[in-house]
């Protein structure tokens, strides 16, 4: 019963961090998540993607969900 | 639709030959029928913010790039008169003048492959997980932001 | 810039990446300057308002052709920033799916290209000295105008 | 002294002429020019170009000149 954690370029340099499971009890929404993961308030720039589509830190999460942070996309 | 994420050097005008010969083998494009093709190729420069960059890492987060180049391509078929489109990016090290993107649309008239070319470039660029981290004189550092074009 | 008038078959890909190789070694678009290019492939399709097309035929008148399209990339040059343009035209006896038309624009920046390689496709259409002539199966037509896009 | 006068695609089928020189005596403008070609009013969508440039049928012509009539354009 757990979350994956991904966390990606700058912003896993920062944290130091670029992939951990948290235990789902009391992970409600991404910005639980987070919580998990940061003591720092998110940096507004930072997005969040649930089970890879596009969500906000306000939205569910759940057991067995792939959650991501990472900072504005630079691709193309 | 067709996407690609490569590795390796991407020579544009050989996929875009290929691409489009293989929409055309599979049937997703009819051939006879597209009397447009517009494509998009962007490329590694030599030069960012004023500084000189001698190479540059492109990492991305694999299974979202997908879904989400995916939901890209489906919403330019969806919203434009284009008969299909195609993405290539490439990922990895790579060097000044090395390509990094190549978008290609398909249709019947050239507006809707111009604008449909345009904004898949345009989401691509705001929404596709890629990152760049470019090596400089003075070290490596992440692109902050991409420009508005 | 690079203008050609071709009787014979072009491959788009092909052309593409002999002009921009061309430009490059003639000094004219440096390497790891550009960061962009946007090109424009147009197509000959096997039906027009309805009919089937077998053939087409593609006149133009020569000095003219060359006047206007030297025009019309300059003004592009002038009005954007782009770093290049290129333009290839199709003459003679052209059969459905053969290439008509192939535009290149090189920029450092994306926006740039995309709006100068429909502004020369626009200007193309509208003022370069082509007329088509259909052969259909109820005889040969001349095309009466372009479309819109 | 005379004008070269040219006439393309359609319109060269239409007046059954495609190449012709005219003596530039008393030709004054392009619409000289092509009266000196047909006995018809031209078409509003008919195009002149003197020495490969676009212009008017009240544009000045001159000895020398090269003239061109022709329908709409249609490459591309």
């Amino acid at each position: 019963m757990s979350i994956k954690v991904l966390i990606f370029a700058s912003l896993s340099e920062q944290l130091g961090l670029s992939e951990t499971e948290l235990a789902a009890d009391n992970l409600h929404t991404a910005q639980d998540v987070w919580n998990g993961i940061s003591q720092q308030t998110a940096d507004a720039a930072v997005r969040v993607a649930i089970n890879q589509e596009y969500a906000q830190f306000s939205s569910a999460v759940k057991s067995g969900d792939e959650v991501a942070f990472f900072p504005p996309v630079t691709g193309g | 639709m067709l996407i690609d994420i490569s590795d390796k050097a991407i020579d544009p005008w050989q996929w875009l030959a290929r691409a489009q010969a293989q929409l055309i083998s599979s049937g997703a494009l009819k051939q006879h029928r597209f009397g447009a093709s517009a494509n998009f190729i962007g490329t590694m420069r030599d030069f960012n913010d004023d500084q000189t960059i001698q190479a540059m890492e492109l990492v991305h987060y694999p299974s979202m790039t997908k879904k989400e180049l995916e939901n890209i391509l489906h919403e330019a078929l969806t919203k434009h008169a284009i008969l299909q489109a195609a993405i290539t990016h490439r990922i990895g090290k790579v060097s000044p003048s090395d390509t990094l993107v190549v978008v290609a649309v398909w249709s019947a008239h050239r507006n809707a492959a111009f604008e449909a070319c345009r904004e898949i470039m345009e989401a691509l660029k705001h929404r596709a997980p890629f990152w760049k981290k470019e090596h400089t004189d003075k070290g490596a550092r992440w692109v902050a932001k991409n420009t508005q074009g």
